[in-house]
């Protein structure tokens, strides 16, 4: 594993751990390497939830499971992490927080005192922004500019009173000789802290997105929320849908009618979503839809992490047709493959789905601006002339698609089995040649398959396999082992899945695919479309992600 | 041939004598005295006799999934305003599969027109109980009869504010006819449901029936009464028909949705700039 | 302790100060003053803050899916109608995801308490507008604020001859506590919407609000009159509290069903005979 | 294939082929073997519907494309059957319905003339069912018999007049010298005339089942029409509920309180409820669970035949959770499998399903009456005490399933994951001790896996694997074929798959999988689970079952 600084805040729901995030990310992602991820309980307020900041001189984006820093914010703050304070941990926290607990090293921190002391009880994230800033020695001026920035929609005294409260913490610390065991870095550009959220948003905009129909569910919503957020300036309607079912016809209804369309939800809203899928595959309506697991079956652990929905990605809907799923692991590839999304989905005419996790889409990273590509904004809608037939043989298998009222076509839509006109057929001749039509696109989108990257030794022996959020995880080991030969086939098309990762394995005298569940859904399509060979799966699925020094003990066990 | 009308050889799949020729009789007529273009219009519908009626109109459309026309409706109209949105279906589909769709959308007063064919029977599917089937109809499912109350499609708009709302009469084209231009061109979200007889499976609400058992609201009548067109929705055996209730000029869907506040541009003419884009992805 | 009281070390997922406290204690108190039998009480549920609700009384209980609470209720109550059956969720669980079976679920009639918080916000979710969300609220995702109407509950039920229709306020835990005692012991299907303030993410309609914007239903208030209670559904700012609209003696959905017409033997006691199929087995 | 004798009866939806169908087989199945089956238009009148009868001297279960004797009821009543027709084809028909049709061997047959004669064009049909009678030879009492049966709701004298109409067509062919090519046999026990759909149900009461909730859906409703007829018999509450999602919620609620609970539906209702068979999944609240397949995606042809949605029932549900698939080939094993699929769903409190499609719900079969077996009656309901825990971890994998108000204890049942108890928990040890709890399940299912059956020589080197109503076909080909050293494996429980299958496959030099889908759905569980190489996939999909020539000249080419 990476050397690696590490910070935990663990406090309640309400406690404000999003804003002290934020505030210690924008901050120390100008001076360090960062990356933070969280877990946090299905609760509004009260229970126990935890943020982890992980400063290192190189980039990581993986959760460490031991802590160096460990900020306690209230009296149960602990109660969940005494596996992960080790004896060089150094805890933060009030006399009282710490009762019953052993092990770490005790840092005395009394925020409530010293805010009483500046007046206000609010001011207590301020002061602890301030005092993890003088530990990291953070530039002072980038905080108060973060703090105005954050607090610009309250009055100036208060801002003024914030800002005092973060000097009051930053000196409080810098008289301590606690520095951290990390260098700092300068970046030759400024990096973008996101989340994986935002990466999938920032996707759709560049994908020329703009509709987006869905209903509310954890951890999903984010994206709806981001979307919201931007509609003004990107012309994006944004609608609250009464359920998924209507939220994914709705948004076939909006492809049909021109607009680009996507829908976010997570498991449990996909499963109601799979007829609309189906009708999506028979209409040849394109869809973009974001699923964003989380543990299962049923409501499971709505705010945890999982990777046990690729297999109803696949398989959704009733009946055989073809679509396209990926499965980004950073940000610069959840922008791309969300944005290529769209492009696929107008190009080929199916469903095209983003499966990410709580994992991924909860975590910040840090990301280097890059110039976006115009071509996936290309439209493939065509104007219709009189003689327009929706479902045209002759363009086998992709016929051009119109949109009524653009051209002198009509342009008609059927769920049933339909003649090129799009009129209901029960012509077994002609229900066959729209069936091959459909499948037969499976070809045309491999040759435009999203290659997967090979990080590590070009001459490995050992191949580890994985897709979406473990691609921190397993990026850092091969990086950091010091097991030479070993590579990372990090797959991010998951499907339909393209003969060339076969080739990838076959070089490898050991093959072991990472994942998120319980049964090892990629190894089995790895096995059923590439007749690849799956030595080992490294599997967790108890809600949590695996941890770079847990993974490394695993490998330890599984590697030859 | 009328622009809406379809080939004369058209097979047209319903059963001789059928209310839903008269329907379509007067949905084509409607259109036709609306002067509407073809490649403007887009009907939607779901699964079932009365949802295959976009086969035999010749304009747009996306005939989905059983349940599922007024989701497609309200999107269409909404990413394209200027195009005339229809959203047709039977009582099972837009009633019982599609019901959250329905009072979801009252709520939402997109400017469609949503025309429901009442035949108070599952036609398609061979005759099964809908949701307005009367209690005591024997059915092959409901083989001792229905026991639920039938549905009252025309008391919960009016309670979910919809802004127009009538009931119409199969066999009676001319007035069915008036009705649809009417729902076509308000303003709004606007039910028009259409008692129809199913000759194939109900032999208790025959088209004698209906004749028997509705009458034609007065001139007269005050159809921006609320408290009043809830209580003609309640009566039966006569059932009015007409426009019970009508508000205008209530802002629609599309008015209200931010994206048209600034713009009034069809959403799918807008131009997205990458730079804007990149913008966002830059610290 | 009462017998439906859980053990005090219980940790409530609530926020302090959530009006969900005050429907619990309401909830235990009339199921205490019922003195009803834990082990014979059903609670079934969907997904939300509000859903949660059985987690925290100590009987029998069917957390579901989100939005489908009522399904689970009206099966069990009609294979055991000697349970006593309660749904409860949110306003987005009850009214949102499940509006379909809150429509169909009137019509049957089943002999069921139907619960609904109604904090006009989705709570779990942290704050998207809920289908009772007032016309304007500015949420995450309803940033210009909500366009749609807000949907009525009590005027939905009772357009679809719902037998008991009450709204209660959790600010009045002695009050509701007698309208849930009144809804439990209600033969039939009763709906009790419940205003109830979500202190975390809905800044509009807080315990203030829902102070000075409800009044209680007088005494006198004849709640046997379908069209006064339709005009009190719609009245708002202020909501009335209290039974809108009851009626008795309507038969339900248990004492229709077929399968009890002759045979008042819960379902689930009852033989299976494998010679009578047999017997269906030879031509 | 079999000698047989197919009877080929072509008309308009309306015009009363079900009726002459069930007639000729009731009284036909008397001194042949017998088997009919049909192929029908969405649409309630009009169009062109067939009903095809095979009278064979042995049992015989497939669907025949040549005819031997067609009867045209309208006059479009041939388009569609040109190929079907042969130089020794006799087509009985007006002269009209002739028209712009070559081949075959004419014989008029004026019924309309006939029944004038008689005073009544509603004879027709029954003028036809004694014109055919005669033909065949059919016992005249047990006709008459019939007729009076089937209209005994009616008036005497119309029933007089049907019997007199009978008669008259009965006299009008045995003037002809027209007999079948097939002789009469005797079944030493008389055989009960069903089709599919009866099969189910019966298994269905024969496991217990009294409850069904279901929504319409071509062609599963059969199944809630015939539970509905036998309701007050048998003591089955029946509900059509408003959608499939409450369809299985309800029916879930009812296994919950006590009851034996089976939802019908098809693909596209069942994409539907997949997230309550995720519920089923957590909660371990059992289900039984008829999808009744016809070819997708979404509406696709809705009254026509698939195996299109065995993938779907697999992998429906989002999370991993256990369950079991059977899919019945013939009426035995569908009274036997359904029955087994409320024994098992109890006993393991899993979700349980039988997949069908509409070519074995509508085909009419012959079957032996057989004794029941009373074991699957046997309820696995506890009595709770006090201290009941619905989710025990000591009883691991199966928990006692108690029922509330049926001893001392509370049954606390949750979607999420969940405690002991029942209550939610987001402790990820008991999270992973109740996911493996529920996976583990699997093993003990596999111990009661009902076995696939061999049909031809045990020393067979060329296998072909079907499953579902494939059996009579594939069977008819084993039986018949002159290559010896062939045989058929009929899988009848689908998932999950026993090793012994490998077995089987492992023996064979050649293995073929015949399936009425495009892509080999049976084939890659095969290859994913029990590593067997499928040398080929017979596959059909365009909406109609294979027929024995069509399958015969197929296997010639594929058979190495
Ligand atoms: C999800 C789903 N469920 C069920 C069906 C089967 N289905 C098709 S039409 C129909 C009902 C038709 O009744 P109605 O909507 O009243 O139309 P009608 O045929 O009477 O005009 C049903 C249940 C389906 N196609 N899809
Ligand atoms: C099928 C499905 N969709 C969405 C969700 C996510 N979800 C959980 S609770 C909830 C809304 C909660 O709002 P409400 O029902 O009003 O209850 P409250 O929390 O306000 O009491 C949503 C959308 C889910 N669990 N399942
Ligand atoms: S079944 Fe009924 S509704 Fe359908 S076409 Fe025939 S008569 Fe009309
Ligand atoms: S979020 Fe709102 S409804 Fe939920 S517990 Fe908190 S205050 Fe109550
Ligand atoms: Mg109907
Ligand atoms: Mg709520």
């Amino acid at each position: 594993m990476r050397n690696s600084f590490t910070i935990v805040l663990s406090g309640e729901a309400g406690q404000g751990l999003q804003t002290l995030e934020d505030l210690i990310m924008a901050s120390a992602g100008e001076e360090y390497h960062v990356y933070s991820s969280k877990e946090i309980m299905s609760r509004v307020r009260g229970g126990n939830n935890t943020v982890e900041i992980r400063l290192a001189t190189e980039p990581v984006a993986a959760y460490q499971e031991t802590i160096d820093y460990l900020f306690l914010l209230n009296d149960h703050a602990y109660d969940r992490l005494d596996s992960r304070v080790q004896d060089s941990t150094v805890i933060f926290a009030e006399e009282s927080f710490l009762k019953g607990h052993e092990g770490g090293h005790k840092q005395l921190l009394s925020l409530r005192a010293m805010a009483k002391a500046l007046g206000n009880p609010i001011y207590i994230n301020t002061l602890l922004f301030g005092y993890i800033a003088g530990i990291l020695d953070l530039n002072q001026g980038t905080c108060h500019d973060l703090i105005s920035d954050r607090f610009a929609a309250l009055k100036p005294a208060i801002i003024a009173s914030n800002l005092k409260a973060f000097d009051e913490g930053r000196r409080a610390s810098s008289d301590l000789d606690l520095p951290p065991t990390i260098r700092k870095t300068s970046h030759p550009v400024p990096l973008k802290i996101l989340n994986g959220t935002t990466a999938v948003g920032l996707g759709a905009l560049a994908g020329g997105c703009n509709y987006i129909s869905s209903y509310p569910m954890s951890p999903s919503t984010a994206l709806l929320v981001f979307l919201s957020n931007h509609a003004r300036d990107f012309d994006v309607l944004v609608e609250q849908a009464e359920d998924e079912i209507a939220a994914l016809n709705m948004t076939l209804g909006a492809w049909y009618a021109g607009a680009r369309g996507i829908v976010t939800t997570s498991g449990g809203g996909f499963a109601l979503m799979e007829e609309a899928l189906s009708l999506s595959g028979i209409t040849e309506t394109p869809a973009v839809i974001h699923i964003a697991q989380r543990p299962g079956p049923a409501t499971g652990l709505p705010t945890r992490t999982e990777q046990g929905d690729l297999n109803l990605a696949v398989y959704a809907g009733h009946g055989e047709f073809p679509r396209i799923i990926f499965a980004p692991g950073y940000p610069e590839d959840a922008v791309r493959l969300t944005q290529k999304a769209f492009y696929l989905a107008d190009k080929y005419q199916v469903p095209v789905m983003i499966l990410t996790d709580q994992y991924f889409l909860d975590a910040n990273f840090q990301m280097a601006p890059f110039p976006l590509e115009e071509a996936p904004l290309e439209s493939f809608v065509v104007k219709t002339d009189k003689a327009y037939l929706r479902y045209r043989l002759a363009d086998h298998p992709v016929s051009p698609r119109g949109i009524p009222g653009h051209g002198e076509g009509l342009v008609k839509v059927d769920s049933d089995e339909h003649t090129e006109e799009g009129l209901i057929t029960e012509d077994f001749d002609v229900r066959q040649l729209m069936n091959d039509k459909r499948l037969d696109k499976e070809s045309l989108i491999l040759e435009d398959y999203q290659a997967a990257e090979l990080i590590g030794p070009e001459d490995y022996d050992t191949l580890i396999i994985a897709w979406g959020s473990n691609y921190g995880l397993v990026k850092e080991y091969v990086e950091t082992t010091d097991r030479d030969k070993v590579a990372f086939l990090y797959i991010k098309q998951v499907f339909p899945l393209h003969d060339s990762i076969r080739d990838y394995a076959l070089a490898a005298r050991q093959v072991l695919v990472v994942e998120n569940n319980a049964t090892g859904q990629l190894a089995a399509l790895l096995k059923l479309h590439l007749d690849i060979k799956v030595d080992d799966a490294v599997l967790k699925y108890n809600g949590e992600p695996f941890s770079i020094e847990e993974f490394e003990a695993i490998l330890k066990e599984a590697l030859l | 041939m009328k622009p809406f009308e379809m080939h004369p050889n058209t097979d047209i799949a319903w059963c001789p004598g059928c209310g839903d020729f008269s329907i379509r009789k007067a949905l084509i007529q409607a259109l036709t005295e609306l002067d509407l273009d073809p490649t403007r219009v887009v009907m939607t519908s779901g699964i079932g006799q009365a949802a295959k009626m976009p086969q035999y109109v010749n304009t747009n459309f996306f005939n989905g999934l059983h349940g599922r026309g007024l989701p497609l409706a309200v999107a269409v109209k909404s990413v394209n305003p200027s195009l005339t949105v229809i959203a047709e279906g039977g009582d099972g589909d837009m009633y019982g599969e599609g019901g959250n769709h329905f009072i979801h959308n009252i709520r939402r007063n997109p400017d469609i027109a949503h025309f429901v064919h009442n035949n108070m029977i599952y036609g398609l599917t061979q005759g099964q109980g809908s949701p307005t089937s009367p209690v005591g109809q024997k059915t092959t499912v409901q083989v001792e009869g229905v026991i639920n109350e039938p549905f009252n499609p025309l008391a919960v708009a009016i309670s979910l504010g919809a802004t127009f709302v009538a009931r119409g009469f199969s066999g009676d084209i001319p007035a069915l006819t008036v009705l649809m231009k009417a729902a076509i061109t308000h303003k709004g979200y606007a039910l028009l449901d259409i008692f129809q007889p199913c000759v194939s499976f109900n032999k208790v609400n025959t088209f004698k029936w209906y004749q028997e058992n509705t009458y034609i609201l007065q001139e007269n009548h005050d159809s921006g009464d609320r408290m009043k067109a809830l209580a003609l929705a309640f009566e039966k055996d006569p059932y009015p028909l007409g426009i019970l209730y009508q508000v205008e000029n209530r802002p629609t869907y599309e008015e209200k949705a931010p994206v048209y506040q600034a713009d009034k541009t069809p959403l799918i003419h807008r131009q997205r700039r990458l730079t804007a884009v990149e913008a966002l992805m830059t610290p």
